[in-house]
């Protein structure tokens, strides 16, 4: 087996820096102060949790939630175009 | 790990609660969808928490209790259909009754303020 | 039996399938017939399966070869075949009724109904409680659309209440069947009812949780005392052939109790042991009370009809907290009558707002019906089947009520409480039938006559009645039985997991 | 120990990639500019991290692990149009750009 | 410029290979089984999607194609880098703008490769493209288009314009022969 | 058997009268009359047997549950009223031949008149106290319909009601009281319950079952203070007054009285009730009698002052006073039938019933006049006639009591003083209607009626004078045969004698008459100082007493009801509160033995995110945009929760339904307000936040009691059976598509319905669309940006090859239909977006009802297929095959029935999102102020 240990270290600090950019964008989706800032807080939120989750595979030595990172690479961002459409014309099926 | 997880279904409730005694339609419909995560998450801490453990034979040694997450996965599907209902529902409340009142009737003491919503 | 069992599920929802595909969902016709023809198997299964459990029969079908408590089991006992057959029935006519013209007012209403039959009809049968949650959304989510159907503004407004509060209500479920596996590690009703009577500690408290917030569901389903304040509104509100259809829907709730807390919660469960019952005592009570003055407060017949499935809900739940096999019995046969006069009450309700004209069914005068004997006669034998007075068929449900509840101590209350409401419920539909049919504006009747197939569907069910008195002797022995079987836990529990070769297949 | 150093690196280029892309988010004066940090720094730091991924699921579970790639291509495919999007809508609310913004005047009223 | 291929079986080539290498990558294998699903699904997928595709150019240099989306990669990574650099700088030395880059390209997928690439490399984001269809008059044939670009250290709008236009542009003009 | 006959045939009767609707009227009274005449040939025969003491039973099983069976008993008693009901009632049956004009049907007259005829019967015959109950029910809905027989009249209807009203609640204490009874008896059969005498009054419930009984009894015997109900049922005609109120109806409770004597009557609490009830009905009905103008008015408070004449005979502690009161019981009926029938036969004939116009009318129908003068003085008590016998009797009887104990003579005195007003009334009947001048403004000239109409007064009145004369001859043998019924034993000596001599009886029947008369003549007096006192209308009463009743019910229940679901939520979440809340204040120790998990810093993060992100919806939900950017916050680290403890598939699933979520809420921001108004006052703020919180915390404490409590569940099973018994290796997998397997069939189901109700309720919907933002923005003019347009074509495919590949993996590895379905319907969604819907429908006209329907016929089918295999619904079956080249391939059930789910799942949700789609296509913008 292979000694981890370094390993190990790196992630918790990288799960860290991930930490802090999440709180970070929580700061922006809280402070705003547009509507777009909103959601372009949300939408890095949801590309910095592909990270964590992938983090968090290596951690466990487990490649099982390695579809929902993909999951949210293919259509995170749907939710993300629905919004902006949504401020851009407010139907967002015309 | 377990204090934190039940205050998380606990403040998820509380605010999922708080939202569904609300007067209009869609924070109402948030309050709902905020619920089900919380009912969710509760349903499948009846399985009890455990890091990965996640139940696909011969991927790890010892396995969560499955049965819960096929339990929250069907409630999830479930409360997808329940939430798509009601939301349509709240817009078709909408056009028949001229406002988002979950009463359909807006109180003599709101008029004002719902021209100003407008 | 084979697969019969599971037919009163599958036929419905087979039917809802194929009105939804070109071949049977083309024409108005061809839908309706293929309905009829579904609600009819239905009927048909159902009454097969009641035979086979007349003779005392508990019959356990292992969906998927995985027997309890793995996997999923059907359990057709009496009290279940019963409930179905009633069920059946009620659809067959209200789907016959509404092939008069009403289903097409809106769209999917013969599939909407099937699949609410499936829904219904499930909750009946299954005996896994996590199914039955499945099985309560199909009904829900079925009723709401079908409230909606030929919708008009007060049917959205009672619609979004209805939909709100059980949405919560579905909420409260999980959570309360999240708290029971959590603690007995099970979903099934009988399994459960073991793993309850094991329960030490804390757990037994934990597990209390579960059973009451389960109770709080199911009588919202039910509509008692305080959470019957939806369903005045809701079930006036709908069309009603709708309304009638969901006279069985708050008897979904009242039977979920009547399983759950006599089952799980039954004698054999410690510290456990009727533990609904003591809340249910005094809601029930206050249920019937509540009801009364609704009905007396009642605008328009509908609603009135609608109070007094309150009164009826009140009734039966106040026949289930008595836990006496007496009771459970008379309350079985209270609620086929019930269930099948305030169905047949919406539909005359139905014809008379339509001849009514502008007026509609409110207390007021107005003008008069075009078929003033029909419908009269009608009202009355409806009229007089829930008020409880001979030779219709309430007063034995009555009588037998009030005896079941003679013979236990601490239920006196019950007498001057319903005697009482059912003399409201008479003032009032004296009241109700004299403005409807005899104070009459000056205004000329319709022409327009109610279509035949209205009438004879109405009349079928205005049968049952009088039939349910002079066959009372097999029925109450029925039920009777059924209440029994019900009441026999053990038994119950050791049939439904005897099927011991698990998952070997 | 060559792989691990090499994971270990790939992995804390990607999340300091990830942190200054989220710092950008928040550091910068106007909407325009903090679109900038998610869209492109954080791409690179996700790229690294799952490059990370790959060697080490190459190196711990049975053969190569290449399907790490594919997140990264969605995110290079699905990642612009977010930008895009949020910037129309931006543009739509008249958001105030930084002063000293040059420019200003190729905006067309959409 | 080409819009139809040549196999009605296989309408396009390039989208078919990618399902068939996603495939593959997606299940981390290159079994008979797997390389036969593949291509089952390389041939099916497109077919069954090829109503829902608007007539496009295709690719017709793909050796350029490769070189280009390697240069592309190339540049995102310097490009982050920089921006990085500006980000941890202060913010207030920077030189934000809107730059409107007149395009010689007209077909959509080109434009939008176009669009992205400006969005992932150097200081840009993509912000319209205009003239905006609903503004077009019927008289207007073929207006010019502009990409709107936003800036985040503008140093000298003529170069940046012009390196977007060689750099980016002028390859999938080759690319797709249009 | 033959005793079962009597009501049967009268019930035949019943039906074959309702359908001679289009026969002629005397035909038709004939048809009735056979069945009925045949009836009392019947009791007729069984007379001698009764007569010899014997008592025929007749029983059935019919409702052994409950312990009703159809019993039947004849004897004395019951013979003595089987004789009047339907002796009466023949001769009504003719009388209403010639009463009812064209206009009335006589088939649904006859038809009611027979149906309560049966119930009457039934009543008498009883000899189970519940099927009595029964058909004493049964009276008061046939005789509702008699009285409202006339509904055209607001006096019928109200009467009516009001009747049915005051029976109806009469017996349903009756009820009660029968149900008690038998409960204390242990039996309903009525030959025990007499036979229980003792018992019964020694049971501590004796006085509450009395009671009830008696409230039954006196409001159908029209007792004070229920007797106003009985006036107001005049409104019905001639013929059912005539039958109802003389012989029948109100005889039942009288009959009721005198068939429970033997098990209830002999306390002094019986005797202080049935007896002043019945001196006080006797005074009051008398007295009123008198001012009544109206002909029927006047007969119907003479009958409650007979009625209370026979009660109070029944409350006498004396051992004649029984015999006395049957004998009054026959008496009052034969002479009120026919003093009925005549009020008719004036009415009929000269058109009104008012006594202040109908004068000396002795000259325009001598003959009816003559009958009617007998029968009235047969009521007064003059001897040679009826009345006066069984009046000295009770004359006679008043004296020998001693319920009153010191002030029993009161009885006595107060009877006279009611026999004054009797003979002052039945004078006023004679001399104000027969005589006393000319008839004042009549619309028809007076004659005599029809001869038949005649004959069944001429029959009544001659038994009046036959039984006055020669009693003995006449009622000796039923008189006895019924008095031994109701005494219960062997009866004391007594004589019919015309004359007894002088004594205090006959010295009280003078002065009776003298004073009576004198009364009568000096009724001046009287009648002004009775006009003086105020009038009181019971009819308005009683109406005025429903509405108010209907007044406060709806005021109640409008407080209750107010249409607020806020308030409905608030009680159901207070039941919440209390129920779930409670039983955790019996916990010892909240934390259970498991060892906990430690809290890393990223699950605090992950936490701290989800909480903020909830707080966030909660503190802008007035902003809608802003607390739908919020919750999302929230549906991602629930994700990444499902992530962290084990649940891949969870995970991918709350990802997927989180997007498609997200897209239907923005739906709803459109359609709806943007903004929320702020309505609620901060009290109620409170409140809401108190009960949330409260809740919130209830829930938390029990989701850490149980996350900290050992678990053993049947999941095993599972985990040992899903690879052998499912074929999958995804445990989570193999239960949603084999072991519980139904759930899932139920659970697309779901799906499919909620699709199809939401295309409902877009049916014809108005829809708002605003042209503006919530901040006057107008809309941004772009339909559909290039570049999303492009990169969703684009994306589609591989969408689609994504969706092949999570399908295919989900019975081994994470994923599955469901999330395959979702995320095939979330590419397509894309292109709704990218595109909007008329594209999309262009190229792909889907009729995703079918879809729907396919998708839930395949997993049906599936389960079904099972049944092919003789094996149970939905019973899996997977094999493994070697192909050549690729190896080892798992063929499975489960993915079949999958396949429905993935079906279901990209209808169901391109149904709900399209066809809300389609219709913002043909609605315009529009402004919404
Ligand atoms: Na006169
Ligand atoms: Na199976």
């Amino acid at each position: 087996m292979l000694d981890l240990s370094l390993l190990d270290t790196v992630i918790l600090i990288v799960f860290s820096m991930i930490g802090i950019a999440l709180l970070l964008n929580l700061w922006r989706l809280i402070i705003g102060p547009s509507v777009p800032d909103r959601i372009l807080a949300l939408d890095t939120m949801y590309i910095n949790t592909i990270a964590l989750i992938i983090l968090y595979g290596i951690q466990m030595d487990t490649a099982l939630y390695f579809e929902a990172a993909l999951l949210i690479a293919m259509l995170g961002f749907v939710s993300t175009v629905a919004v902006c459409k949504y401020l851009l014309r407010g139907d967002i099926i015309e | 790990m377990e204090i934190l997880y039940a205050g998380c279904v606990g403040i998820l409730v509380t605010c999922g609660i708080f939202l569904m005694l609300r007067a209009r339609t869609f924070p109402v419909v948030l309050g709902l969808t905020m619920m089900s995560y919380a009912v969710n998450l509760f349903l499948f801490a009846s399985g009890r928490l455990n890091s990965n453990q996640a139940t696909i034979l011969g991927q790890s040694i010892q396995y969560a209790d499955p049965l819960p997450q096929a339990l929250v996965l069907t409630a999830i599907v479930i409360g997808f259909a329940m939430t798509a209902f009601v939301v349509i529902l709240s817009i078709r409340g909408r056009a028949d009754l001229g406002n988002d009142h979950v009463d359909g009737i807006i109180p003599n003491k709101n008029k004002e303020s719902q021209r100003e919503s407008r | 039996m084979g697969h019969l069992v599971t037919l009163p599920i599958l036929l419905p929802m087979l039917g809802a399938i194929l009105l939804l595909l070109p071949p049977c969902g083309k024409n108005v016709k061809v839908r309706r017939t293929v309905s009829q023809v579904f609600a009819l198997f239905t009927l048909v299964a159902s009454l097969i399966l009641l035979n086979y459990s007349a003779s005392n029969n508990i019959e356990v079908y292992a969906i998927g070869n995985w027997s309890a408590p793995f996997g999923i089991v059907l359990v057709s006992d009496m009290l279940s075949t019963l409930l179905i057959s009633l069920t059946s029935l009620l659809a067959l006519c209200c789907i016959t009724y509404a092939s008069a013209g009403d289903d097409e007012s809106g769209s999917f209403f013969h599939p909407l109904m099937q699949f609410l039959v499936m829904g219904v009809n499930g909750a009946f049968l299954t005996g896994d409680l996590f199914n039955l949650f499945v099985f309560f959304e199909v009904l829900l989510i079925a009723s709401y659309s079908l409230l909606m159907h030929a919708g008009d503004k007060h049917k959205t407004r009672s619609a979004l209440h209805y939909v709100i509060l059980n949405l919560i209500g579905s909420s409260i479920f999980l959570i309360g069947l999240g708290v029971l596996y959590g603690v007995l590690g099970t979903l099934n009703i009988a399994d459960m009812a073991v793993k309850v009577s094991q329960l030490t500690g804390d757990d037994v408290a934990l597990a209390k949780i579960g059973g009451l917030l389960l109770l709080i569901v199911f009588g919202l389903k039910a509509a008692i005392l305080p959470l019957h304040l939806w369903l005045p509104k809701t079930y006036s509100s709908a069309l009603p052939v709708v309304a009638a259809m969901f006279a069985i829907m708050t008897k979904v709730g009242v039977y979920a109790m009547l399983r759950v807390y006599t089952i799980i919660f039954g004698e054999q469960a410690g510290e456990l042991a009727f533990m609904a019952q003591s809340w249910l005592w005094p809601l029930a009570i206050l249920t019937i009370a509540i009801g009364a003055i609704g009905v007396l407060a009642s605008e328009d017949l509908r609603k009135l009809t609608a109070n007094l499935v309150i009164i009826s809900v009140g009734t039966l739940v106040a026949a289930i907290s008595m836990h006496s096999v007496m009771a459970t019995a008379a309350a079985l046969y209270y609620v086929i009558h019930s269930t099948l006069m305030i169905a047949v009450l919406f539909l005359l309700a139905d014809l008379i707002s339509v001849q009514r004209g502008k007026v509609s069914d409110r207390l007021v005068e107005g003008r008069p019906v075009a078929q003033p004997y029909i419908l009269g006669a009608g009202f009355l034998v409806a009229a007089l089947a829930v008020m409880g007075m001979p030779p219709m068929s309430g007063f034995i449900g009555k009588i037998w009520l009030l005896k079941a509840s003679s013979q236990i101590n601490g239920t006196y209350i019950f007498w001057p409480v319903y005697l009482i409401a059912s003399f409201v419920v008479l003032i009032a539909l004296s009241r109700a039938g004299s403005y409807l049919f005899w104070r009459h504006s000056n205004n000329e009747a319709t022409k327009e006559k109610a279509a035949p197939l209205k009438t004879n569907v109405i009349i079928t069910l205005l049968l049952c009645s009088p039939l349910m008195v002079i066959f009372s002797g097999p029925i109450s022995d029925f039920t009777l039985a059924a209440a029994k079987q019900l009441h026999d836990v053990t038994n119950h529990v050791n049939t439904v997991l005897a099927i011991s070769n698990h998952g070997s297949k | 120990m060559i792989f691990e150093w090499f994971v270990s690196v790939l992995l804390l280029i990607g999340g300091a990639f990830i942190l200054i892309g989220s710092i950008g988010l928040n550091k910068m004066p106007d909407f325009f500019m903090r679109l900038h940090g998610p869209t492109k720094a954080t791409t690179l730091g996700m790229a690294a991290v799952l490059i990370a991924a790959m060697v080490y699921f190459s190196f711990t579970q049975n053969g190569i692990s290449v399907k790490e790639i594919l997140i990264s291509v969605f995110l290079l495919i699905t990642a612009p149009i977010s930008g895009y999007m949020l910037i129309k809508a931006a543009i739509h609310h008249k958001l105030e750009a930084k002063k000293g913004t040059k420019g200003l005047d190729n905006i067309e009223d959409d | 410029m080409r819009l139809k291929a040549k196999l009605s079986w296989l309408p396009t080539p390039f989208r078919s290979l990618l399902l068939f290498v996603v495939w593959l990558l997606l299940n981390n294998s290159i079994s008979v089984g797997h390389l036969i699903l593949a291509t089952i699904l390389a041939i099916l997928i497109p077919l069954l999607t090829f109503r829902f595709r608007e007539p496009q150019p295709l690719i017709l240099k793909p050796g350029l194609a490769l070189r280009h989306f390697l240069l592309v990669l190339y540049d995102i990574v310097t490009a982050n880098v920089q921006v990085a650099i500006l980000i941890l700088g202060s913010s207030k030395k920077l030189r934000p703008a809107f730059v409107k880059v007149p395009l010689d390209l007209s077909h959509e997928m080109p434009i939008t490769i176009l669009a992205s690439t400006v969005s992932l490399t150097p200081g840009t984001v993509s912000a319209e493209i205009y003239p905006i269809p609903e503004s077009i008059t019927e008289d207007d044939k073929e207006p010019q288009k502009y990409l709107l670009i936003h800036v985040l250290d503008l140093e000298d709008e003529e170069a940046l314009i012009k390196m977007i236009k060689q750099r980016y542009e002028a390859p999938l003009k080759e690319i797709f022969q249009c | 058997m033959a005793l079962l006959w009597i009501p049967l045939l009268s019930l035949l009767a019943s039906i074959i009268a309702s359908v001679t609707g289009s026969l002629n009227r005397t035909v038709s009274a004939w048809l009735t009359a056979i069945m009925p005449a045949i009836a009392l040939a019947i009791a007729i025969y069984y007379t001698p047997a009764i007569f010899s003491g014997e008592t025929l039973l007749y029983s059935l099983e019919w409702l052994p549950a409950i312990g009703i069976s159809l019993s039947f008993r004849l004897d004395g008693l019951a013979l003595l009223f089987v004789f009047m009901i339907l002796g009466i009632g023949l001769l009504v049956i003719l009388y209403a031949r010639y009463y009812l004009s064209e206009n009335d049907s006589m088939a649904k007259f006859y038809a009611f008149l027979m149906l309560f005829m049966t119930a009457m019967l039934g009543i008498v015959l009883s000899n189970n106290i519940l099927q009595l109950w029964v058909f004493w029910e049964l009276t008061s809905v046939s005789s509702f319909l008699l009285i409202s027989f006339w509904w055209h009249q607001s006096s019928a209807r109200k009467g009516a009601r009001m009747a049915l009203a005051v029976t109806g609640a009469g017996g349903l204490a009756l009820l009660a009281g029968l149900i008690m009874l038998g409960n204390i008896v242990g039996s309903y059969d009525l030959s025990v319950v007499l036979q229980s005498g003792d018992l019964i009054k020694s049971h501590a419930l004796y006085p509450v079952t009395l009671v009830l009984i008696l409230l039954g009894a006196f409001t159908k015997s029209a007792q004070f203070p229920f007797h106003f109900w009985l006036p107001h049922a005049m409104s019905a005609p001639t013929p059912v007054s005539a039958y109802l109120h003389s012989a029948t109806m109100v005889k039942a409770g009288i009959f009721l009285l005198a068939r429970f004597y033997p098990a209830l009557a002999g306390t002094e609490l019986w005797f202080l009730i049935v007896g002043l009830t019945g001196l006080a009905t006797l005074l009051l009905g008398a007295y009123i009698a008198l001012f009544k103008h109206d002909l029927k008015g006047l007969l119907a408070y003479s009958t409650i002052s007979h009625l209370g004449l026979i009660t109070l005979l029944l409350g006498l502690d004396t051992q004649l006073a029984a015999v006395a009161a049957i004998f009054h019981i026959i008496n009052h009926a034969i002479f009120k039938a026919s003093l009925f029938m005549a009020a008719g036969i004036i009415d009929h004939e000269s058109g009104t019933r008012d006594m202040r116009k109908l004068n000396g009318l002795f000259k325009f129908m001598p003959y009816t006049a003559t009958l009617a003068m007998v029968a009235s003085a047969s009521m007064a008590g003059v001897p040679l006639l009826n009345g006066f016998l069984s009046k000295e009797m009770f004359f006679a009887e008043t004296l020998h009591q001693q319920v009153l104990g010191s002030m029993s003579w009161l009885i006595p005195v107060l009877a006279t003083l009611a026999g004054v007003f009797a003979v002052a009334y039945s004078a006023r009947f004679i001399h104000d209607v027969f005589f006393n001048g000319k008839p004042i403004g009549l619309t028809k000239m007076p004659h005599e009626p029809p001869r038949y109409m005649r004959v069944p007064v001429e029959i009544l009145v001659a038994l009046c004078i036959i039984v006055g004369v020669v009693p003995n001859f006449v009622v000796d043998g039923i008189l006895t045969s019924a008095s031994i019924a109701v005494v219960g034993h062997a009866l004391p000596e007594y004589n019919l004698a015309i004359w007894h001599g002088f004594n205090l009886p006959l010295l009280m029947s003078f002065i009776a008459v003298v004073l009576g008369l004198f009364v009568y003549t000096q009724r001046k007096h009287f009648f002004q100082f009775q006009a003086s006192l105020p009038s009181i209308d019971a009819k308005a009463w009683f109406e005025l007493w429903v509405q108010t009743s209907v007044k406060f019910s709806s005021k109640f229940i409008n407080s209750i009801e107010n249409g607020s679901l806020q308030r409905y939520i608030f009680l159901f979440l207070l039941s919440v509160l209390v129920l779930a809340g409670l039983p955790l204040f019996d916990m010892i120790q909240l934390a259970g033995s498991e060892s906990l998990m430690p809290i890393s810093p990223q699950n605090a993060v992950g936490a701290g995110l989800l909480i903020a992100g909830a707080l966030a919806t909660i503190i802008w939900h007035r902003v809608r945009i802003v607390s739908l950017i919020s919750i999302s916050i929230v549906g991602l680290m629930v994700s990444v929760a499902f992530t962290r403890f084990s649940a891949p598939d969870l995970a991918l699933t709350q990802l997927i339904v989180e997007v498609v979520t997200v897209i239907l809420l923005m739906l709803a921001l459109f359609f709806l307000p943007q903004k929320t108004p702020k309505e609620s006052s901060s009290p109620r703020i409170l409140r809401d936040l108190a009960i949330a919180s409260s809740i919130g915390v209830v829930v938390g404490s029990i989701c850490y009691a149980m996350l900290t409590r050992p678990l053993s569940s049947i999941s095993d099973f599972f985990l040992a059976n899903a690879k052998t018994g499912g074929g999958g290796t995804n445990v989570v997998n193999v239960i949603l598509v084999d072991f519980r397997g139904f759930d899932t069939l139920g659970e697309i189901t779901v799906l499919g319905i909620a699709a199809l109700g939401i295309y409902k309720l877009l049916a014809n919907l108005p829809l708002f669309m605003p042209s503006s933002d919530g901040e006057g923005r107008l809309w941004a003019r772009e339909r559909h940006p290039i570049l999303l347009a492009s990169v969703s074509q684009s994306l589609l495919p591989l969408a689609l090859l994504v969706s092949v590949y999570i399908f295919l993996r989900g019975h081994n590895l994470p994923g599955g239909g469901f999330i395959a379905g979702l995320v095939t319907a979330t590419a397509f969604i894309l292109q709704y977006m990218a595109h909007g819907s008329q594209w999309v429908s262009s190229r792909f006209d889907a009729n995703y009802r079918k879809i729907i329907a396919s998708g839930i016929l395949i997993a049906l089918a599936t389960g079904v297929g099972s049944w092919f295999f003789n094996r149970p619904f939905l019973t899996s079956w997977f094999e493994y095959f070697k192909v050549p080249l690729v190896g080892k391939v798992e063929l499975a059930s489960a993915i079949a029935f999958d396949l429905g789910v993935y079906i279901t799942v990209v209808g169901s949700t391109l149904m709900i999102l399209a066809s809300l789609g389609k219709l913002t296509i043909a609605t315009e913008p529009k402004e919404n102020n």
